[in-house]
């Protein structure tokens, strides 16, 4: 770097490290590790990464406001190619192995390590009873330094590289039970579906390369420059949407949502730690990170806040009806993701990660202390076996209630904040979209309390044998919920708005990084344009949240057969929503099954038409050839070599008399040789004397 | 006083009964033993000569010769050991393979 | 009296006589070492040993002799004849061949070569082809067994033997017998004190290389009857018998030539003379001797118990008696014949004085294993052989480069060469595999 | 004089026969002693011509060393199969008559050669201490042969040990 950098700064490049030594122990010989060293060293790997994150970020504050970024590349990865651009222009293709820390990726690194911390702890207590212990650490470690790789990368390659780890591990962890078919099922459902997102990003990647010359994220706003581009450039537009192809895969957005619900088959913590902190958040990262083109793309941002809010409308519709515990969450998971693509949409990328942060809060929290209930009722899921554990698991209850509350957006909680800034700049960006969010709002208050309410409160519907042994969890589960608690509701002030009399520290804290559009730039930090507007609106929501909590109050406390009776009066309707609206058969129909047939097909087509025709027709006549060229050889190539040799052998009788290998008759020719030189001695002696 | 021919004369006449039982002997034990008896002639010739000469250079040459012919006693009578215990034969004219 | 002998035959007559003496004399005393072997051993057995045949069985040896000479000898079916016959004779012959360089006393000396004992060496070391041809010509599995076995111990301790005389070589600096014991009458000692580890080493392979007890494996009684001898009998065995204690006096006469001072009396450059005489006290105790022997014999006389055993103890003691006078007379006799008769008496006593050791041994240590034979010979003996020579010769070096004293050399370099010996017998007492494979071999 | 003469017809006539008898023994023992005698009476010539050292190197490593090695191995390997076979191989006549010729042809040499060179009678004195005048010769003329030999027979050693081991 050009300064010499302060040591945290220089050394972010050791963040992921840790996790990956860590992995890489509990991989090789982790069998043999007892389970408090692994719990000292998977958690504390991640612990020191968090100190290094926090120290980086601090030294990253200290930087003056405009430049606040630190780069370490360790070596040059693929070396310089000089190649021709789309425009024609000669661009070197440079990847470096090397990281970079600015806001962005600190906020993410802050966050991934965190969180990641927390759920870690928890995880010792919540998988202490657990087969492979070793292998579920060893992956979560893994994930983290892939997730850490992730955000710390500074081009796309690199980001790719940590994009796959994460999408590798993710498989891994939620086939953990790798004995339970439906759990291997879902891991190779996430994998193959996020294969298609990957898909398109890399093909993203390439048309970067090729229009833009570079794949650093540092370079690509002077290449844009260099490039001027105009706004709605269909090769820029191209990218963006191929990027959000990539961001659907990953982040569960419509159409590849799909994935999600089942990965719930995993362990809690990692349905926490993975499809609800971090990995799923990976898309809102990288969509931001490329906020620059976007900006110069709005068509494909209106795609992207398109499919965030039907994505969040779409799974909160969802969330309502499923009694799942774990896959009422995971609904909700996506709808919130669909919220941040809705701000990235309206170009409110702050506004997304920030809510990508708290949403990082109280989703690990609820997933968390859901994994707490499904702990104290020995791993029951379904909520319509629960109900009235309110005063057996209090400490559960509770921080489940703060994190509800916040996801609900009640006024002061995390949720709330980073709900209306959304809000807010959807409204201004198109009514439509604010709708649409404002619902899903309201829906979203409904099924979180619905679930509290069936959960916790209301008669007691669990099984006998389950009943008398429900019991709080142990410390090490119970110590991260409350902490994860007090972040759900301060988590979010740290982005206190103007309104309240706050100076929005978090979102001026990000602005140097992401680019925003033209048209919205002055307002970007203080939110709607008018004061007075945006209370209305903060009102209108908290109205609708409300209304939505009693609902949930008047059908799931007060009138408990009413939802069965409203599920019969609109049968076909609910069936619809009840089944997920089908996706995954019409998928099944559309794609899977004409996938199989294809596979079949080509297997039938090797079978007869290669196999039969070519191979064996092939072998065949190589056979037939072969016979008629061994005819060939054995009479006139072996016959003149053996008619050569056979006369060879006649012509070498005598010569075979004297080379018999005897040593005497050797001798014998050493004596007449004598003879021979004596006589011929002679012979010069008499000449000699005449 | 002997004239020293008769000691060469003495010397052809072991020789050439040394290279006589070389060429004709199968038992490869007496064609050392004929080889000895050449490198004895041999010995007598330079012994002889060295007496002719008064000189004990000779002498020395034989004394080499006798090293020679302990070595090579050493060395071939170690081949025929171990040549009998694999093909339990000492004869020379079964010994034609040129490899083991 | 010359004028009755040709003067060009006049050399050889000495010699002549010599060997007719020696030949005469060697089976007698041959028998009578036998029966000092048999004495000592029932001495030290706490037995009487044989008292039959003459007064203490004194005239054992001769009865033994007739009765082998009068026993039938067998020549078996399947053996070679030509070399059956042939090999004793080479047995006895190389033995007596040996004498010719042997010097007893400075006067009596068949032929004194100036490669005298090399020439010993080499005619001793035939004596190998009378037992091997013997073994193999018997064609008897023990015969030939104990015939190998017996050419493979003395082909390897003779090396060793021939290094420790290297030792004794380099302070003399000569190979014939007389210069040799003249070098040690000029340095004025004998070379068992300059070089005893080079002593211990001959006398060990000598004991080896006759084949006694504790090497006597070759004739070992309880693996192979007799070993090469199983198939002799009667005149031939006794033509064996005789070279075996022919060659025990030759080793015998070898060490003491080399390393006992030959025929030097003790303190011979110590002159004490008698008062007012020539007589100096050494040159007494010759004739005391044997005044003492005529003495014992005439106090035993009258013991015995039958009255011919009376007399031949007499006659004994008058033997005795007359050589005490011989040795008497000779001290007033010229120098040189004085020289002779006394040299021959030293050098005599000597030889018995070993041979006794010889005796000792036998009856004192256990037979060896033949692979312990074989470790000692080439991994203990030879080795030491080869550094006692190297030290000699640093000793020689240091003596006349350096001016060390010649004591002060030769005592450093000795314990040096202890030193070495017993890093030596260290490392030998690790068994070795191979060495065991050998004694399956034979 | 006489008893030389005598001596030399004696050593040569019984060299030359055991030489004769050794080659053409059908026992290997027999050929092995009179190869024996040759050997001592070949001993016998050097002491006429008077190589004292010589002969006594001859009897102690000839006779003394090597043939002992040679009696030994001719016991290691079993003779009466080798007595029942065919003693001498199919070159024989044509063996002997060709040695013979050679034999004529360096006799023919000497012949042509005695008038030139005067073999008769010796010119020179041998020195008197025959054995320190060898030494003197090795030693300081004939040093690096005489290392060179040496070596040579560390090596046959070695050779000969590794040849008759019996697991090679």
């Amino acid at each position: 770097m050009m300064s010499p950098l302060p040591f945290f700064l220089a050394h972010i490049w050791l963040i992921p490290m840790f996790p990956l030594a860590t992995a890489a122990m509990m991989l090789f010989f982790g069998r043999k590790l007892q389970k408090s060293v692994i719990d000292v060293l998977c958690a504390g790997s991640v612990f020191v990464s968090f100190i290094f994150s926090v120290g980086g970020f601090l030294q990253l504050l200290s930087l003056p406001q405009n430049n606040r970024i630190a780069i370490n590349v360790l070596f040059e990865w693929l070396p310089a190619v000089p190649y021709h651009m789309l425009d024609g222009r000669i661009a070197n293709f440079v990847a470096d192995w090397g990281f970079q820390l600015d806001p962005l990726s600190a906020v993410m690194i802050l966050v991934v390590t965190g969180v990641g911390f927390l759920i870690h702890v928890y995880s010792t207590g919540y998988m202490a009873h657990e087969g492979g212990y070793y292998r579920f650490f060893g992956y979560l470690n893994l994930f983290m330094f892939a997730m850490l790789m992730l955000v710390l990368a500074n081009n796309f390659l690199l980001l790719f590289v940590g994009w796959e780890g994460v999408g590798t591990c993710s498989y891994l962890l939620i086939g953990f039970y790798f004995h339970k078919k439906s759990a291997s099922d879902a891991g190779k459902k996430a994998f193959i579906v996020n294969r298609i997102g990957d898909a398109a990003f890399l093909l993203g990647i390439f048309l970067t390369s090729a229009v833009l010359g570079t794949i650093r994220f540092a370079d690509i706003g002077p290449a844009l420059a260099a490039g001027n581009f105009n706004v709605g450039d269909p090769h820029l537009v191209a990218i963006a949407l191929l990027f959000f192809v990539g961001a659907t895969g990953k982040s569960a957005q419509i159409p590849l949502y799909v994935w999600l619900p089942d990965a719930m088959e995993g362990p809690t913590p990692v349905s926490a730690l993975i499809h609800a902190a971090t990995m799923v958040t990976a898309g809102v990262y990288m969509v931001t990170r490329t906020s620059a083109i976007y900006q110069l793309a709005p068509a494909a941002m209106a795609v992207v806040a398109m499919v965030g809010a039907i994505t969040a409308l779409f799974a909160a519709s969802m969330g309502v009806v499923q009694t799942d515990i774990k896959k009422v969450l995971a609904y909700s998971t996506v709808s919130q993701l669909g919220y941040m693509f809705l701000a990235c949409g309206v170009g409110a990328f702050t506004a997304g990660i920030f809510h990508l942060m708290t949403h990082a809060f109280f989703k690990g929290l609820l997933f968390l202390a859901a994994g707490s209930v499904i702990h104290a009722l020995s791993g029951e899921q379904d909520m319509r076996k629960m109900g009235a554990l309110s005063k057996k698991i209090p400490i559960t209850y509770w921080t489940m209630l703060i994190a509800t509350l916040a996801i609900a957006g009640i006024f002061p909680f995390a949720g709330f904040l980073s709900k209306d800034l959304i809000l807010g700049k959807a409204y201004e960006k198109d009514i439509l979209l604010w709708i649409i969010g404002y619902f899903t709002a309201g829906m979203t208050a409904f099924y979180m309390f619905r679930l509290i309410f069936m959960t916790f409160h209301g008669a007691s519907r669990v099984d006998h044998e389950v009943e008398h042994h429900i019991h709080e969890s142990p410390r090490s589960m119970l110590v991260p919920l409350v902490v994860l608690a007090g972040l759900s509701i301060a988590g979010g002030w740290v982005a206190w708005p103007e309104i309240f009399g706050g100076n929005s520290a978090f979102i001026r804290f990000l602005e140097p990084v992401v680019a925003v559009p033209h048209e919205m730039r002055e307002e970007a930090v203080k939110g709607v344009s008018s004061r007075l507007g945006e209370i209305h609106l903060m009102l209108l929501s908290e109205g609708l949240v409300v209304l939505g909590i009693l609902a949930a109050w008047y059908l799931y406390i007060k009138r408990t057969e009413l939802p069965q009776q409203i599920a019969n009066r609109l049968g076909w309707f609910y069936r619809l929503v009840y089944n997920k609206y089908y996706v995954d058969q019409i998928y099944d129909a559309l794609f899977v099954n004409r996938a199989k047939d294809l596979g079949l097909a080509l297997g039938a087509f090797d079978r007869t038409v290669i196999n039969g025709a070519g191979v064996n027709g092939a072998g065949w006549l190589t056979r037939f050839i072969s016979k008629i060229l061994m005819w060939w050889d054995t009479w006139i190539v072996d016959g003149s070599v053996r008619l050569g040799a056979r006369l060879v052998w006649l012509l070498s009788y005598p010569v075979r008399m004297i080379q018999d290998g005897l040593v005497q008759s050797y001798m014998l020719l050493i004596v007449v040789g004598l003879i021979g030189f004596l006589a011929y001695y002679f012979h010069l002696a008499h000449q000699v004397m005449h | 006083m002997i004239p020293t021919e008769y000691y060469l004369i003495l010397s052809l006449a072991l020789f050439t009964i040394g290279v006589v039982g070389v060429l004709t002997r199968r038992n490869v034990i007496i064609v050392l033993m004929s080889i000895e008896l050449i490198l004895n002639a041999v010995n007598i010739n330079l012994v002889a000569f060295s007496h002719h000469f008064g000189s004990v250079d000779g002498q020395v040459f034989a004394i080499f010769i006798i090293t020679d012919a302990a070595a090579e006693a050493a060395v071939g009578l170690g081949i025929i050991l171990a040549f009998f215990r694999n093909r339990e034969t000492v004869l020379a004219d079964e010994m034609d393979m040129l490899k083991w | 009296m010359g004028h009755l002998i040709p003067p060009s035959i006049m050399p050889y007559v000495l010699p002549v006589v010599y060997a007719v003496v020696i030949v005469a004399v060697l089976p007698l005393l041959a028998g009578y070492i036998v029966l000092l072997e048999r004495k000592v051993m029932a001495d030290m057995q706490a037995r009487l040993g044989p008292m039959r045949v003459g007064p203490h069985g004194l005239l054992q040896p001769i009865a033994d002799a007739v009765k082998l000479l009068l026993k039938e000898d067998i020549i078996p079916e399947k053996a070679d004849k030509f070399m059956f016959w042939f090999a004793p004779l080479v047995s006895v012959t190389m033995a007596l061949l040996a004498y010719s360089a042997l010097p007893i006393g400075p006067a009596f000396q068949i032929a004194d070569l100036n490669v005298g004992l090399l020439f010993i060496l080499a005619i001793s070391s035939l004596g190998i082809y009378g037992i091997v041809f013997g073994g193999w010509a018997s064609n008897s599995h023990y015969s030939l067994l104990g015939a190998m076995r017996s050419a493979a111990q003395l082909v390897s301790y003779e090396t060793a033997a021939g290094l420790g005389l290297v030792s004794a070589l380099l302070l003399a600096g000569s190979l014939s017998m007389k210069e040799i014991v003249q070098a040690q009458s000029d340095q004025g000692n004998w070379f068992i004190f300059s070089v005893p580890v080079g002593f211990f080493i001959y006398m060990v392979g000598s004991i080896a290389e006759t084949n006694r007890a504790p090497f006597d494996l070759p004739e070992a009684e309880s693996e192979l009857v007799a070993g090469y001898m199983t198939e002799y009998s009667g005149f031939r065995w006794s033509l064996y018998f005789l070279a075996e204690y022919a060659n025990m006096i030759i080793v015998a006469g070898i060490a003491t030539t080399l390393f006992l001072g030959g025929w030097l009396r003790p303190f011979a450059r110590w002159h004490d003379h008698f008062p007012g005489t020539s007589l100096e006290f050494f040159d007494v105790i010759p004739s005391l001797v044997f005044l003492g022997a005529a003495a014992y014999c005439f106090w035993l006389a009258p013991k015995q118990p039958v009255q011919i055993q009376k007399l031949v103890m007499a006659a004994f003691g008058g033997l005795c008696l007359l050589l005490a006078v011989a040795m008497a007379v000779t001290l007033f006799a010229s120098a040189s014949v004085m020289a002779a008769v006394h040299g021959a008496f030293w050098f005599m006593a000597k030889v018995i004085a070993y041979l006794y050791a010889f005796l000792w041994f036998r009856f004192t240590f256990p037979r060896y294993r033949f692979d312990q034979l074989m470790r000692l010979g080439w991994r203990f003996l030879i080795p030491l052989a080869l550094v006692n020579v190297i030290s000699v010769g640093v000793a020689i070096v240091l003596k006349q480069e350096f001016g060390w004293p010649p004591f002060w050399a030769m005592l450093v370099m000795t314990i040096v060469t202890l030193g070495v010996a017993m890093w030596l017998a260290a490392d030998d007492e690790k068994p070795e595999p191979l060495l065991q494979a050998a004694d399956t071999e034979l | 004089m006489i008893v030389n003469q005598a001596l030399f017809c004696f050593f040569s006539v019984m060299a030359v026969v055991s030489a004769i008898l050794m080659v053409t023994r059908r026992n290997i023992v027999h050929g092995a002693v009179f190869l024996i005698s040759t050997l001592l009476a070949t001993a016998g010539i050097f002491l006429l011509l008077q190589a004292e050292f010589l002969f006594v190197v001859q009897i102690i490593l000839y006779v003394g060393g090597i043939m002992v090695l040679f009696v030994f191995v001719i016991m290691l390997v079993n003779l009466d199969v080798s007595l029942r076979q065919v003693q001498f191989n199919r070159q024989k006549y044509v063996a002997i008559v060709l040695t013979i010729v050679l034999a004529a042809q360096v006799f023919f040499a000497l012949w042509i050669a005695r008038n030139g060179v005067n073999l008769t009678n010796p010119s020179f004195k041998m020195p008197a201490r025959n054995t320190e005048a060898i030494a003197d010769a090795i030693f300081q003329h004939y040093m690096l042969p005489f290392e060179i030999a040496s070596i040579l027979l560390l090596v046959a050693m070695i050779g000969a040990v590794v040849m008759a081991k019996r697991r090679v």
